[in-house]
């Protein structure tokens, strides 16, 4: 292969993410890092199911869900899932310009969720006294929704800095298979958050 | 850089050339390395226990110190030397083997080795601040919630730091073996030990995430005053134990896999024959990693789980012991009708069949649950472990030493050394060991600092210790091997021991490209089939051409120091706030230097045509 | 990378038409997280049928977010989905483990 | 199960026996000759899978040895090629079945004595004992019969003694291997075991869950008495009443002296259930003392004056103002003397 990463419409390759041995091992890399990922959050998912009745007296997760927030913060994460999709379309289509829309949209997304989840937090601490310290089951909770949250930080600090960093230079085979990676590894995000609303917050409030 | 400047050079420029390597083969020496030192560490450990329970009621060192000494001897022993000095193997030889030019990704491979090293480091420093870890290797909550020092807090977060290091490394040889084999390496030609770092890799990447977890939950309850183990506040201490096994009984298969591997490579070498039964072989390897995943309550048989769970954890741990015997009985099939060739590197392999054996054999026993009510904490399981561990995973890595020795460093071993420190070894071994059982079925529990005058006890410990001390001097011997061969060792041809994988189609020690063209494979065995075709060396699969090599970094470096600097803040700032300020500036390091490498390209450099027509073969 | 000019409008073409299935995939899921979100909030089902559906909304959704989004149901992503398959594998052991004999 | 299991054990009992002569175990702590029924249950696998296990190892050995010998390179072998061979799915075959049929061997067995020591099916109808483990003693209480004891464990033979088992802090293992195997003792719920000896005997017990510095001398012991000697020893402690006052002048002493020092709000003499401490009812009759020591005056006195330096650790050091010489021997001499049955450990013939 040429020194030249650089890419155009012309030469473009179907899979530009994979075209080059770099890129393979990172995409192929990625996936197996989110292979550990599942059995890290099913320790965490295992660890809340089996807390999740130790309120110790405190509040359950019955008294204190709120669904009207979380749904939000649902349909925030679903939909910024949709928008990374659209912005490896448009790499496809070696439209970067497109595709930095949509990831700037999906970071805006991000950012929204994050600033609910931090509201949350904030509420039951406040207003339910609710803490990490509380009860197994406190600890349980914001554990694992937290390590998601911190996901979702990393996901976005990992965004913003591949946007800065490759705002003026353009799509190329280099950098690439740097986007895809962030794509699969957002959407992975939004799968563990599908679970956590499902596990934590809808089955919590059914009780 | 160019080939022109691995010339010799001053002290300085070698130790920077070490701190900043992305080349799999120095990684490999910095594995050997630091995986040494610790072995020796942990084998220091073991003297201590040893020599504290030469007598009854011997007050050599004190209760404390004696819960210190065997749980960083446990812990020094599995997380920090037999784990690295088999990732140092697979570094190694893996690529070697698979006809590859580098890993998949140099710059981690080289993060996964200093950050298992600044772990490894972190942990150990805890002997000198205040007190090791005393809760066992297990740690099992909630002593280990309770204990006083800041021993657990190192134990955790140099765990942390040092499992980071050995995931990235494990995602790192999946996707090398993935997308890196030579044209014609089809995974049903793979050598087994290439085969077995695979396997490992898999179960590395499934297994540690639970430690992980586990580790996160104890250092929330003991620095953050969560609640997870607080059965005060519902907690339940029975998780830690589940989280630390799911991830327990996977890793000692991770262990002895590699070790297999070893075997599988060593005993066709030397017997002259192919291995026998490939496929069954590498079946074995994935059906016992699978089954590895399913057995972990076999370690807590006694911890009330009903009747139920032990009788299912009973069958399937028991079932392992077939696709382990599939194994043993391929190896003593490849020697049969074979050409024996004893030396030490065959010494240590054949010397493992036995031990190996016994420790499985004694596997078997403790997965009767009933029976283990008995066995379960006694000297019955310091024994059986150390069997499958030592006369395994030590062994494995002996022979592997001895065997890849002039590939990795370009020098033969003395045989005559080898082979009587493998002798020594061997005796003082089975000595130290095989009467651990009876004094297990005697009454003797293990962790305990100091076993009563007039139990019956007495011969069988006296006995024990002294078969450590000729471990000990094995152990010392083979140092004296290492620097005799420095000296004034024998430098081999590129294939000494008429090898039949591709490691031994290239020079000893390997050019820092490893293969000018890559090779056509044709088959299992790759060289040996060259071999019987009348040629000596491979045919290329590809003309030759530039070759593509990443650049060296010390952002590895900083990085894991980074963690290491932010580690000790997290142990101290339970004790003053002023810590916080060594986790912000260690994050920051590390951080730093993440960001830095993701905003700097690189993009490697190239060893032109001309270059490598210039290099002799 | 065989492909170039020729192929191009072709796979433009082709990308479209993926896209519209991931517009259809999310439209199901946006549908399914209602679904489940009104289970719960109208309180319309016994806690025994709901937790189970609740969670079987949950695995189809998350098979699309696999299969469609992260395109595991492309060529070329056998091993990826290998390792999410072992590692889901090691998952349900370990929620098993924690569920069910932690309070035996 | 033990009917055609009995030919095997009778072999392998004649092996055992054979180690046993040659001074390999103490009678009443060694698992390897079992006086109770967990341990004979035990024993039984044990047997069984060694006999197993050997047959595997001879086995493995011999095909080892002769493939060493035979095949070894000789002298003018140093160009011999010898045949590739591929593989042979007979033998491969064989070497699956085997040791499958072995493992189903032992599984099944295996299987059946899980249930069997499992079962709380008679629970309510035997001896119930709530045991708690503590750093670094063990508490008795015989709830129905309001029994408390400490250390000492008394049950009657040939009869299942349930043992309701729970730890005040961390977790503990109970492990008396002459009669029974081990299990946890937890902090965070209660476990069941049954066990039931054979024969009258002191026998050893140990913790055998790592549980701090002093884990190694977390010792204790069962006294195993005929029925009837059981009932009498109940008896006695039930008529015990902790505010007698001792006989001799040195003794009364020693009582003032506790009183004084607060031990009892941690210890109690009688069957209050008040166990912060070891409940000190039957003292004088104890094995050992601290779980590990010959009962003489003189240890009692040591460890009264510096408990630290007989257990690591210990939670009573440092809970009671320090002694003076004359108070620790006083307090020794009435402990000492608190001898409230005639049932002790020599009525089970030790
Ligand atoms: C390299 C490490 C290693 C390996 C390979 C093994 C292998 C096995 N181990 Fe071991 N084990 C440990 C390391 C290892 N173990 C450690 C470190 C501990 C203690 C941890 C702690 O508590 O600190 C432990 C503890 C441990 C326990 C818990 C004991 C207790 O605490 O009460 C059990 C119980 O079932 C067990 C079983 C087994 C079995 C069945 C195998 C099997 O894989 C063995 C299979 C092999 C064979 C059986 C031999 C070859 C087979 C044949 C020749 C065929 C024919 C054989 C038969 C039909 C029997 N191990
Ligand atoms: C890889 C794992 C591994 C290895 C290799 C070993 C090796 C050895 N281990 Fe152990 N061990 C464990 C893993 C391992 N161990 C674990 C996990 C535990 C459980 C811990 C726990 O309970 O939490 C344990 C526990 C354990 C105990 C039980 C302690 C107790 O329960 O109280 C004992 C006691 O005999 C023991 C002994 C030994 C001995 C004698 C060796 C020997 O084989 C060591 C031989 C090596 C040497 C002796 C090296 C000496 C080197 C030199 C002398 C070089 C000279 C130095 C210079 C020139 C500078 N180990
Ligand atoms: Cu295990």
């Amino acid at each position: 292969m040429s020194h030249d990463h650089s890419l155009n419409p012309e030469t473009m390759p179907q899979e530009p993410e994979k075209a080059t041995l770099e890129g393979k091992n990172k995409f192929l890399g990625l996936w197996f890092f989110l292979g550990g990922e599942t059995v890290l959050f099913a320790s965490l998912f295992g660890t809340y199911l089996a807390l999740r009745n130790s309120t110790a007296g405190g509040p359950s997760g019955q008294d204190i869900f709120g669904l009207e927030l979380v749904f939000l913060m649902t349909m925030l994460l679903l939909t910024s899932s949709l928008t990374s999709v659209y912005a490896m379309y448009h790499m496809k289509n070696n439209d970067f310009k497109k595709m930095h829309l949509w990831l700037g949209i999906t970071a805006f997304l991000g950012i929204g969720f994050l600033a609910c989840e931090i509201y949350e937090f904030y509420h039951y601490i406040t207003d339910f006294g609710f803490t990490f310290r509380s009860s197994a089951f406190g600890s349980a909770f914001y554990t694992l929704v937290g390590f998601h949250g911190g996901h979702v930080v990393f996901g976005l600090s990992w965004l913003i800095a591949l946007m800065v960093r490759n705002a003026k230079r353009g799509l190329n085979l280099y950098n690439a298979p740097k986007y895809y990676t962030f794509s699969l590894y957002w959407h992975f995000i939004d799968v563990v958050w599908v679970f956590i609303f499902t596990v934590v917050y809808l089955m919590g409030k059914v009780g | 850089m160019s080939i022109a400047a691995a010339q010799k050079k001053g002290f300085g420029a070698f130790l920077w050339d070490y701190l900043t390597t992305v080349d799999h083969k120095k990684i490999a020496h910095l594995y050997l390395i630091g995986g040494g030192f610790f072995f020796i560490l942990g084998g220091l450990e073991a003297m201590f226990i040893r020599i504290q329970l030469i007598a009854p009621e011997n007050d050599f060192i004190s209760a404390g110190l004696y819960n210190e000494m065997f749980t960083m001897h446990g812990t020094t022993m599995i997380f920090l030397a037999a784990m690295p000095l088999l990732l140092g193997l697979m570094n190694a030889v893996m690529p070697l083997q698979i006809g590859a030019r580098d890993v998949a990704f140099p710059f981690l491979n080289s993060l996964g080795f200093w950050l298992f090293m600044f772990g490894g480091i972190l942990l150990n420093c805890s002997w000198f601040l205040g007190g090791a870890p005393d809760s066992g290797w297990t740690a099992y909550t909630p002593l280990s919630v309770e204990s006083p020092t800041h021993g657990i807090d190192f134990y955790v977060l140099g765990l942390q730091i040092s499992g980071a290091g050995t995931l990235i490394g494990g995602i790192n040889f999946l996707v090398t073996i993935v997308t890196m084999r030579a044209p014609g390496m089809t995974y049903m030609r793979m050598p087994l030990f290439s085969w077995t770092t695979f396997v490992t890799s898999t179960l590395i990447l499934f297994a540690f995430p639970a430690l992980t977890v586990g580790l996160f939950l104890l250092m929330f309850d003991r620095m953050f005053g969560s609640a997870f183990f607080n059965v005060a506040l519902g907690g339940n201490s029975v998780i830690w134990q589940h989280l630390f096994w799911i991830f327990g009984h996977p890793e000692v298969y991770i262990l002895i896999l590699p070790a297999f591997g070893v075997f599988s490579e060593v005993i066709p070498t030397f017997s002259k024959k192919r291995l026998f039964g490939y496929t069954a072989m590498v079946f074995a390897t994935i059906l016992i990693a699978f089954l590895g995943f399913m057995v972990w309550a076999h370690h807590m048989f006694t911890v009330g789980l009903g009747p139920v769970a032990n009788a299912i954890f009973a069958i399937a741990t028991m079932a392992i012991a077939v696709p382990t015997g599939i194994k043993i009985f391929n190896w003593l099939a490849t020697m049969w009708g074979g050409s024996i060739t004893i030396n030490s590197a065959m010494l240590w392999a054949l010397g493992f069949i036995p031990s190996f054996t016994i420790g499985g054999m004694t596997g078997v026993m403790l997965a009767s649950a009933v029976a283990d009510y008995q066995y379960h904490d006694s000297y019955f399981v310091v024994a059986h472990f150390h069997y499958v561990i030592v006369g395994g995973v030590v062994f494995g890595i002996f022979a592997g030493l001895h065997y890849w020795w002039p590939k990795m460093f370009g020098r033969i071993l003395n045989e005559k050394l080898g082979k009587i420190g493998f002798w020594l070894f061997f005796i003082g071994f089975h000595l130290t060991f095989f009467i651990q059982h009876f004094l297990g079925l005697m009454g003797m529990p293990r962790r305990y600092w100091v076993f009563l005058e007039d139990q019956g006890l007495d011969t069988g410990n006296f006995i024990s210790t002294i078969g450590t001390f000729l471990m000990a001097i094995a152990a010392t011997i083979f140092l004296i091997n290492i620097i005799y061969t420095a000296v004034k060792g024998e430098k081999p041809a590129g294939d000494p021991y008429d090898g039949r994988t591709l490691e031994w189609a290239i020079p000893s020690p390997p050019p820092y490209y490893n293969f000018k063209q890559l090779p056509l494979v044709r088959g299992l065995d790759p060289l040996w089939i060259e071999k019987m075709d009348g040629k000596d060396k491979m045919t290329p699969a590809e003309p030759l051409g530039d070759v593509h090599m990443p650049n060296g970094s010390i952002l590895p470096f900083a990085m894991s120091l980074g963690f290491f600097v932010a580690g000790f803040g997290f142990i101290y700032q339970t004790d003053h706030q002023a810590w916080n300020l060594a986790i912000f500036v260690g994050m920051g390091i590390a951080l730093g230097s993440m960001l830095i490498r993701s905003l700097k390209d690189d993009h490697g450099y190239h060893i032109s045509k001309e270059e490598l027509e210039r290099e002799a073969d | 990378m065989t492909d170039n000019t020729n192929t191009n409008s072709f796979q433009k073409q082709k990308n479209k038409e993926e896209m519209k299935k991931q517009l259809i995939t999310f439209a199901l899921m946006i549908g399914f997280t209602i679904v489940a979100f009104s289970i719960v909030a109208t309180e319309a089902m016994d806690k025994m049928f709901a937790v189970p559906l609740l969670l079987i909304l949950a695995l189809v959704q998350v098979g699309f977010q696999f299969y469609y989004f992260m395109h595991m149901k492309d060529r070329g992503h056998e091993f990826p989905a290998m390792m999410i398959y072992g590692g889901v594998f090691a998952a349900l052991l370990t929620i098993a483990a924690l569920v069910a004999i932690v309070w035996w | 199960m033990k009917g055609w299991m009995g030919k095997f054990k009778f072999v392998f009992l004649l092996s055992f026996l054979a180690i046993i002569l040659a001074g390999c175990g103490k009678e009443n702590l060694t698992a390897l000759v079992p006086k109770g029924y967990g341990a004979e249950s035990s024993m039984n696998l044990i047997v069984l899978s060694t006999v197993i296990m050997t047959f595997v190892f001879i086995v493995v050995l011999s095909v080892y040895l002769i493939a060493i010998v035979r095949f070894r390179k000789k002298k003018g072998q140093e160009n011999y090629i010898p045949k590739q061979v591929e593989g042979s799915k007979k033998l491969e075959t064989i070497w699956t079945v085997i040791p499958i049929i072995l493992v189903l061997i032992l599984a099944v067995p295996t299987v059946a004595a899980t249930f069997d020591l499992a079962d709380e099916s008679g629970k309510s109808d035997h001896i119930n004992v709530d045991v708690t483990g503590n750093q670094y003693w063990w508490h008795f209480s015989y709830a129905d019969e309001e029994v408390q004891t400490s250390q000492d464990l008394y049950i009657p033979t040939g009869e299942k003694v349930y043992l309701n088992m729970k730890s005040s802090d961390v977790i503990h293992s109970l492990w008396v291997p002459s009669i029974s195997g081990k299990m946890d003792v937890n902090p965070e719920n209660e476990n069941t075991m049954y066990i039931e000896a054979n024969e009258e005997g002191v026998y050893w017990g140990k913790c055998a869950e790592l549980c701090g510095p002093s884990h190694s001398l977390m010792d204790f012991k069962v006294i195993a008495v005929s029925p009837e000697e059981y009932e009498q020893w109940v008896a006695d402690m039930q008529s015990v009443d902790p505010e007698e006052e001792p006989q001799d002048a040195v003794a009364q002493d020693g009582k003032a002296a506790m009183e004084a020092n607060n031990c009892l709000s941690c210890h109690a003499i009688g069957s209050s259930p008040n166990a912060v401490g070891p409940n000190l009812t039957n003292f004088g009759d104890r094995t050992k003392i601290v779980g590990y020591l010959e009962t003489n005056k003189q240890n009692l006195v040591d460890w009264l004056l510096d408990p630290e330096s007989i257990k690591p650790g210990n939670l009573m050091t440092g809970k009671y103002p320090e002694l003076s010489e004359e108070e620790a021997d006083s307090i020794a001499e009435y402990l000492l003397q608190l001898k409230p049955s005639e049932i002790t450990p020599e009525s089970a013939g030790n």
